[in-house]
């Protein structure tokens, strides 16, 4: 016996690596489980689907998904954007998501279907704001975001819980996704003098942005969201360019605790490269979905979202549950800071 | 204050070079075939690709190449994109000669389309950094800071554009290739090899744009597959802005477009007290754009077509 | 008078009851207000220029109706500008242009074509990609587009329109001789019939003013012969035609009155035989006699000195 | 001196062509001697532009042959054949609207008889000297017989041995006219040999010394240009009336 | 044969599964968006690059009149006639500055315009919601009838497309298609005949923008939430790319062009990125082989009909 969990995500496009990577993760437990045996002797099968991170693509999918009876449970959509739009379709044909978007507006809709596996953008910009706030003694922050869902969302959060703190948000500027030249930006931003600048935005501005500002020599403290974990933020944006920049991610570092550590060498070890940054999240998900195929009374869809939202399952990130919202009930958030070519964590949540 | 203005000009300045040079790619091309060639931004984009490639490829560690090395490698580069350009006219392009004028200009999407997934399957499709080649070093003029990278961008795009100026006005291969832009069955008539006046113009046209590509690549320290798309249409809209076909137009169109973007950045939020923010910085651009447009239909330097002097018939 | 019919030469008299009928339907749409009264067009001190180059100077004359005008003068002497001023194609630098006391100057083209002012071009400029029929049928535009919702939404009244301009296009392409052609494509016709067909285009509103630039030019004889009579035959009273033409045979074969270019100027004007006579017009335009004698003469130097005498071809 | 001995500078053998598959012309034969003028008339869509045309490898040729100097060019793409020695002056002028004069005869030099750029120049402008008044303008700018004289300097620029002008006369005023066929007398004496093609049949038969007619695509008639001027076909020709058969005179 | 299939596989559709409908809607929303465009592209010969800026117009309209972003909930039929004169209104607005331009001039000016849209929805937040877009809009119901699922829309969309085609086919058969026509060909001659071309063309405009606004409404209404991201520039692109593969000037060249276009994507869907190589490819072949499009202009609804029943 067998059950099928569908996996959607940008797979070619620019945020191609983001997708691949997770569901590598998700792959990487669900093979080891197939391999020994399946959970009471069910396996697991794989259908994985692109989505372009375009809410359209992500419709057809969510519909091909709810078409075919065999899939029971869905690992869905990295972009809140394309949440928003697949999640009715979803709970139309009661199908149970772990949907990654996250933009806090997902859970708030009443969905009955839905479990969000990762901390939620109000966890992303708290750790910061109290970071910005209490550790480096900021007294004014500039905001500067994409103008994009997750971008502004999580920009704003930040702006809210820094003014709460005794902060004052200078101002709020806008760019474009497309940019790659923030020069006068940045020049705009030099004659305010902020203390801390946070950057609502993706890879990779996230660098070209870190990048400049230190070439236009401006002083602040760069905080960036989750995005920013990864190598290539430091790469990209020169070693130099970016000492003491903080990265919020809702994921441990990698050498965090031994089980992720062994993750970390046996993702290397199948795919020849080193995971990603959502990876272990992926990896998480399969020892959830593990936990909830022990736990489910049957494989149906309706069995499956009762199990999944009464699970408690033992991951490599620690325990996780969800609360009636399907959000998670403890929502880890760490905060980083980079040091020469490496993320140290300074905070956690 | 002076130092805000001084460095803004500067921004602009670099800005504007780079579109330069992708937009007399475009307007090229336009003059001779009347075409325009949305594949251009994505010469742009293998200009940074080949140089990369080639620079790994023969010198192996990238922080160690002398400057000969290095302009050697830019050579490479820069020859294999104009071959490209002219292997893909050749293919895409010259069998759409005698059809309708929206042909090549799709046939052109067709081969952006591919260019950048072909590049996405092969390096990647996210981006990548790129080495600067430039010391990182900064020099303060008044309270403005200006990298030596800005500088070289500058001095590159000028003496390139001096000299397609020189090559296009002055030399006998420039009135050859005007001559087959305006009339291509005569010059034929005439003796003119028009296939290799139009090569030469997808040889350089791409060239140029390759180089703009290795320059911003240089400059922003990274490069992707799709980087053509963004600027490439800013560029188009330059050239558009300057009167497409002229030369000098496509350089002044580049460099008020980029000190538009700039302005806007910079005063759009001062001048409509807070109202509209940054974000509205290409709403400008185009603003300004169409209100140009209005008052000279053919662009700042483009010619203005007299209506019967000029038959103007059917598009496509 | 009754409507005046193309022609009056009684041989065509099998064209003549259908044109009535055209007539009604041209009245009936909205393109001439009133009765067809005899109007006047009037050149005042007409001026254009480029820049500062002057290419026409202090023009003033008048176009009678019921004469066919011929424009005649040297290369760039200013007559395909006159036409393109007074079709509206040109904008006029000084001076005006009136249709009786209508001020066409200064109107937007489409207005002066739906004032009665119809015209053909030095380069043959028709719709290439529609069917000769349909070149001419596009000319109800302005009479018709008042109904077109009508026309979309009620199929009957769409299938009377077509009918109504299916009839008088077919009458004024067999005038033409080119009711064979009628669902050719106009830009595959031989270039004597795309003459024709244009002159055609230029008629099916019934035109006041046709204004023709060089209709005769890279026609063969023949079928300047066959423009001649047509041309002759267009003439009606209220009509006024101009005729650019460098073909001097045609020229003063057909016009009543003839007005000579030269360098943006009025150099002439005059009945055919006083513009022949003029010494004038034969420096700046004809050519005298002994400019013809000295080709003569030149090509027999040539012989002479090269000696040449052809080699017969089997 | 009589030129039946000398072999002739063009000869055209069986010439059927056309574009794409129209065919136009069908079993041409036609020659033109050394310093000759020889003349083509016949009416529109005859085929008397694409009689050039083939000859200059833009329509394509699909039987027969056509010598040049002895060597067959049939195939020879039009830049090939111009820098044989073929230069064609094409209908309707065709002049650069948006280049200068001078920089219209730099585009046509093509260095084919070793001549430096500015001999053959000079030369084009002792020919006409309103072009060198005009060198710098625009050559837009210029009137109708203007553009034509530039037409026949910038074909001049190739230093043909034969020159190949279409209607040189379209459009033009009658004193034009008269100046463009001296012109065409003067370049036959410097020893330039011309094939002309012309729709102004008296003046064309006055200058030429040999004249073939052409009609549907086939010669019709031929024969030296002064016996055909005096001929009854040719008006008969003229006004229509087709006669099957080719007549020789 | 080939209107029985057409017409088979018409009533098939809704019986196989919602993922197939859910693709039969995508692709029949292009048709009427291609249809809408092709009035300006293929009859009046206007290149118009903004053209998903209409599109837009009519899906936030939607978007506004019915969902809690503004609180109101105005019935669907009511929503689709505003949208109609709100969508022309927009049509004209653009028309009127981009008349004198021709070719590549109105091309970029038009994309500018559906750009500044574009930033308009996506930074008017307390309008549009910004990125974030508006969610939870009402379903659609005509007379009571609630149209919402793929295929209850699937049936609106094919009752919608075939008059909107019809519609516009007979408008090309009229004399202002006949107008438009001439403008493509010569706009100086047609003037010179006395067509007022300005007001032609804002005819064109008007008319394919309220097409657009439209198909923007029903997309609205089926997916149930709008966003920015829907409405870019590539969309615009891809409907002129729809007009010209299958063929410009002809509605069954739009069906086919996006059946192609829209369809192949799908089907190949598994093959990721190479599928994409594979279209741009195919693009250029198609393009090169028939340059004109796929079926040629002359063969239009007529003769389809003309040939179906053997006159
Ligand atoms: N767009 C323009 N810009 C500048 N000069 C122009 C323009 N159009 C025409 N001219 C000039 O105006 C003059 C008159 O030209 P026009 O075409 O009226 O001559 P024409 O009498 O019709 O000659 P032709 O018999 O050769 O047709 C010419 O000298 C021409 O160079
Ligand atoms: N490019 C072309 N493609 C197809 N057919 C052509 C083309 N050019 C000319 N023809 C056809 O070839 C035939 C001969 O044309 P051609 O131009 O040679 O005649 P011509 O004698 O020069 O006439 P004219 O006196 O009008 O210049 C005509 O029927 C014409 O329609
Ligand atoms: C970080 C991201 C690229 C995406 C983010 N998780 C979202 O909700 O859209
Ligand atoms: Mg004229
Ligand atoms: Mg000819």
């Amino acid at each position: 016996e067998d059950v099928t969990i569908g996996l959607a995500g940008p797979i070619s496009g620019p945020q191609a690596y983001f997708g691949t990577t997770w569901h590598n993760g998700f792959k990487l437990y669900i093979d080891k489980l197939n391999a020994a045996g399946g959970v009471n002797g069910v396996t697991v099968k794989i259908n994985q689907q692109d989505d372009q991170a375009d809410p359209r693509q992500g419709t057809l999918v969510a519909q091909k998904f709810c078409d075919d009876e065999s899939v029971v449970l869905g690992l869905v959509n990295f972009n809140s954007g394309v949440a928003q739009s697949t999640l009715p379709i979803y709970e139309d044909c009661t199908m149970p998501t772990m949907t990654f978007g996250s933009n806090p507006a997902l859970t708030q809709q009443g969905y009955k279907f839905m479990v969000r596996p990762v901390a939620n953008d109000f966890a992303g910009a708290l750790l910061p704001a109290e970071y910005a706030l209490q550790k480096l003694n900021a007294k004014s922050a500039l905001i500067v975001n994409d103008k994009q869902v997750f971008g502004q969302g999580i920009s704003e959060i930040f702006g809210k819980n820094f003014i709460a703190g005794g902060g004052k948000v200078l101002d709020t500027l806008s760019i474009a996704p497309t940019d790659v030249d923030f020069s006068a930006v940045l020049a705009q931003i030099k004659s305010k003098n902020p203390d801390v600048i946070y950057l609502g935005a993706v890879m990779p501005q996230l660098a070209l942005f870190a990048k400049q500002m230190h070439e236009q020599g401006v002083k602040a403290t760069l905080m960036v969201p989750d995005g920013g974990y990864t190598p290539e933020f430091i790469s990209q944006a020169g070693q130099v360019n970016v000492q003491g920049a903080t990265v919020a991610v809702q994921a441990p570092p990698l050498d965090a605790t031994p089980a992720i550590a062994d993750f970390a060498a046996q993702y290397k070890a199948k795919y020849g490269q080193d995971a990603g940054p959502y990876s272990i999240y992926g990896y998480a998900q399969a020892q959830i979905l593990e936990a909830v195929l022990k736990s489910a009374k049957g494989y149906t869809r309706e069995d499956m979202n009762e199990a999944l939202h009464n699970v408690k399952a033992d991951t490599a990130i620690g325990q996780l549950e969800f609360d009636d919202k399907g959000e998670l009930k403890v929502a880890p958030s760490y905060l980083y800071k980079v040091e020469g070519d490496k993320f140290t964590l300074i905070g956690t949540k | 204050m002076l130092g805000i203005l001084i460095q803004q000009t500067v921004n602009a300045l670099t800005i504007g070079a780079i579109y330069a040079l992708i937009a007399l790619g475009y307007t090229m091309v336009y003059g001779v075939l009347r075409m325009i060639n949305f594949a251009h931004g994505e010469m742009f984009m293998l200009g940074a690709y080949a140089a990369f490639l080639t620079l790994t490829f023969f010198v192996g560690d990238i922080g160690g190449a002398g400057a000969l090395v290095l302009s050697l490698v830019f050579a490479v580069a820069l020859i294999a994109v104009g071959l490209a350009g002219v292997g893909i006219e050749r293919l895409a392009y010259k069998p759409l000669r005698t059809s309708n004028r929206l042909a090549p200009m799709l046939s052109s999407l067709g081969v952006s389309l591919s260019l950048v997934t072909g590049v996405q399957i092969m390096a990647g499709p996210q981006p990548v950094g790129f080495p600067s080649f430039f010391p990182a070093t900064r020099i303060d003029v008044f309270g403005g800071t200006v990298t030596l990278v800005q500088i070289g961008i500058l001095i590159a795009a000028f003496v390139l554009m001096a000299a397609l100026y020189l090559l296009v006005n002055r030399s006998r291969a420039g009135i050859i290739v005007r001559a087959v832009s305006e009339n291509r069955p005569t010059a034929q008539l005439l003796g003119i090899n028009a296939n290799l006046a139009i090569s030469l113009v997808f040889f350089f046209g791409p060239l140029l744009g390759a180089a703009g590509g290795i320059l911003y690549a240089s400059y922003y320290g990274i490069m992707s597959p799709t980087m053509g798309a963004v600027v490439g249409l800013k560029a188009f809209t330059a050239a558009i802005l300057g009167g497409i076909g002229s030369i000098p137009g496509a350089v002044l169109g580049s460099f008020i477009l980029a000190f538009v973007e700039v302005g806007g950045t910079a005063l759009l939020p001062i001048l409509s007290g807070g109202i509209l923010g940054t974000e509205y910085r290409d709403v400008l651009a185009f603003a300004i754009l169409i209100l140009v447009l209005l008052v000279r239909p053919a662009g700042i330097l483009g010619e203005p077509v007299s209506e019967e002097s000029i038959v103007y018939k059917r598009e496509f | 008078m009754a409507y005046p019919v193309l022609g009056s030469s009684d041989d065509r008299a099998h064209h003549r009851a259908p044109l009535r009928h055209r007539a009604k339907i041209v009245r009936a749409g909205k393109t001439h207000s009133g009765a067809f009264r005899q109007m006047t067009l009037t050149f005042e001190k007409l001026r254009k220029q480029y820049g500062q180059h002057v290419t026409i100077d202090d023009v003033s004359t008048r176009f009678e109706p019921g004469l066919i005008h011929g424009v005649i003068g040297p290369n760039g002497a200013g007559k395909s500008t006159l036409i393109n001023m007074t079709a509206g194609s040109y904008v006029v630098s000084g001076g005006k242009i009136s249709l009786d006391d209508k001020t066409l100057s200064g109107m937007k083209k489409y207005q002066i074509a739906n004032s009665g002012v119809a015209r053909t071009y030095q380069n043959i400029r028709l719709f290439d990609q529609m069917t000769v029929l349909e070149n001419l049928e596009v000319c109800f535009y302005p009479a018709h587009v008042g109904q077109v919702w009508r026309e979309i939404l009620w199929p009957p009244f769409a299938a009377k329109r077509r009918r109504e301009r299916r009839d008088v296009c077919m009458e004024l392409l067999a005038f033409f001789n080119l009711q064979h052609y009628a669902d050719a494509e106009a830009g595959s016709l031989p270039y004597g019939r795309q003459r024709m067909l244009e002159i055609a285009r230029a008629l099916v509103m019934n035109p006041r003013v046709l204004l023709l630039d060089e209709p005769a030019a890279g026609l063969n004889h023949h079928e300047t012969a066959e423009l001649t009579a047509r041309l002759a035959e267009l003439k009606t009273p209220d009509r006024i035609m101009i005729v650019v033409e460098h073909d001097m045979d045609l020229v003063m074969t057909v016009c009543d009155r003839i007005v000579v270019m030269h360098h943006g100027k009025l150099l002439f004007q005059g009945t055919p035989a006083e513009v022949q006579a003029s010494a004038d017009v034969q420096l700046a335009y004809l050519g005298t006699a002994n400019d013809l004698d000295d080709i003569k003469t030149a090509a027999k130097d040539r012989r002479t000195q090269l000696g040449i005498r052809a080699r017969r071809r089997s | 001196m009589t030129s039946t001995t000398s072999r002739p500078l063009l000869k055209i053998a069986g010439l059927s062509s056309g574009y794409g598959r129209v065919g136009v012309l069908n079993a041409i034969d036609l020659e033109v001697d050394e310093r000759e003028i020889v003349v083509i008339l016949g009416p529109n869509g005859a085929g008397k532009t694409t009689l050039l045309n083939s000859i200059s490898g833009v329509a394509r040729a699909t039987a027969g042959s056509i010598e040049f100097e002895g060597r067959d060019i049939v195939g020879s793409r039009p830049e090939q054949v111009v820098r044989m020695g073929l230069a064609h002056c094409p209908e309707g002028r065709q002049i650069f609207q948006r280049l200068t004069v001078e920089e219209n005869l730099v585009a046509a030099h093509i260095g084919r008889g070793g001549k430096s750029f500015e001999v053959l120049r000079n030369d084009v402008f002792e020919l006409f000297p309103i072009l060198k008044e005009r060198r710098n303008g625009m050559a837009s700018r210029m009137s109708g017989g203007q553009q034509q004289m530039l037409a026949i300097g910038r074909a001049l620029m190739a230093e043909p041995k034969l020159l190949m002008l279409d209607e040189p006369s379209l459009g033009l005023a009658p004193k034009i006219i008269q100046q463009i066929f001296r012109i065409i007398l003067d370049l036959s004496t410097s020893g330039i040999s011309i094939l002309l093609v012309e729709q102004n049949v008296q003046l064309a038969l006055e200058c030429g010394d040999y004249a073939y007619l052409l009609n549907t695509g086939r010669v019709r008639l031929h024969g030296p240009a002064q016996e055909l001027a005096e001929h009854s076909a040719i008006s008969d020709h003229y006004l229509g009336g087709a006669t099957e058969e080719t007549i020789h005179v | 044969m080939v209107l029985l299939a057409a017409v088979a596989l018409i009533v098939a559709t809704p019986f196989l599964s919602n993922y197939y409908v859910r693709v039969a809607n995508g692709l029949l929303i292009y048709i009427l968006l291609g249809i809408g465009l092709n009035i300006v592209i293929g009859y009046a010969g206007l290149l118009d690059l903004g053209f998903v800026a209409f599109y837009a117009v009519g899906a936030y309209t939607y978007a506004l009149l019915a969902s809690p972003q503004l609180g109101l909930h105005l019935p669907f039929l009511l929503i689709v006639v505003i949208a109609a004169c709100v969508g022309a209104i927009t049509g004209i607005l653009l028309g009127l500055p981009v008349l004198k331009l021709r070719g590549d001039y109105l091309a970029i000016v038009t994309l500018g315009f559906g750009e500044i849209i574009r930033i308009l929805m996506n930074n008017l937040d307390w309008l549009t919601g910004g990125p974030k877009g508006i969610a939870r809009l009402d379903k659609a119901s005509i007379v009571g009838i609630e149209l919402a699922r793929p295929t209850e829309i699937y049936w609106l969309l094919i009752v919608v497309v075939l008059a909107v085609a019809t519609f516009v086919w007979r408008m090309e058969k009229s004399i202002l298609g006949k107008a438009w026509a001439a403008i493509r060909e010569d706009q100086d001659a047609a003037r010179g005949i006395g067509i007022n071309t300005t007001n032609a063309k804002l005819a064109a405009f008007a008319t394919s923008a309220t097409i657009g606004s439209i198909a923007g409404v029903i997309f609205a209404a089926s997916q149930r939430f709008v966003s920015p991201d829907s409405f870019a520039l590539q969309e615009s692109v891809l409907i002129v790319l729809m007009i010209v593969v299958g063929g410009i000037g002809n509605i069954l060249g739009i069906v086919v062009g996006a059946a192609i276009l829209i369809l192949l994507p799908e089907v190949l869907r598994e093959f990721a990125e190479w599928r994409i190589l594979f279209l741009g490819l195919l693009m250029i072949v198609l393009i090169i082989v028939r340059p004109s499009g796929i079926v040629p202009r002359s063969f239009g609804p007529e003769k389809l009909i003309r040939g179906l029943f053997g006159k």
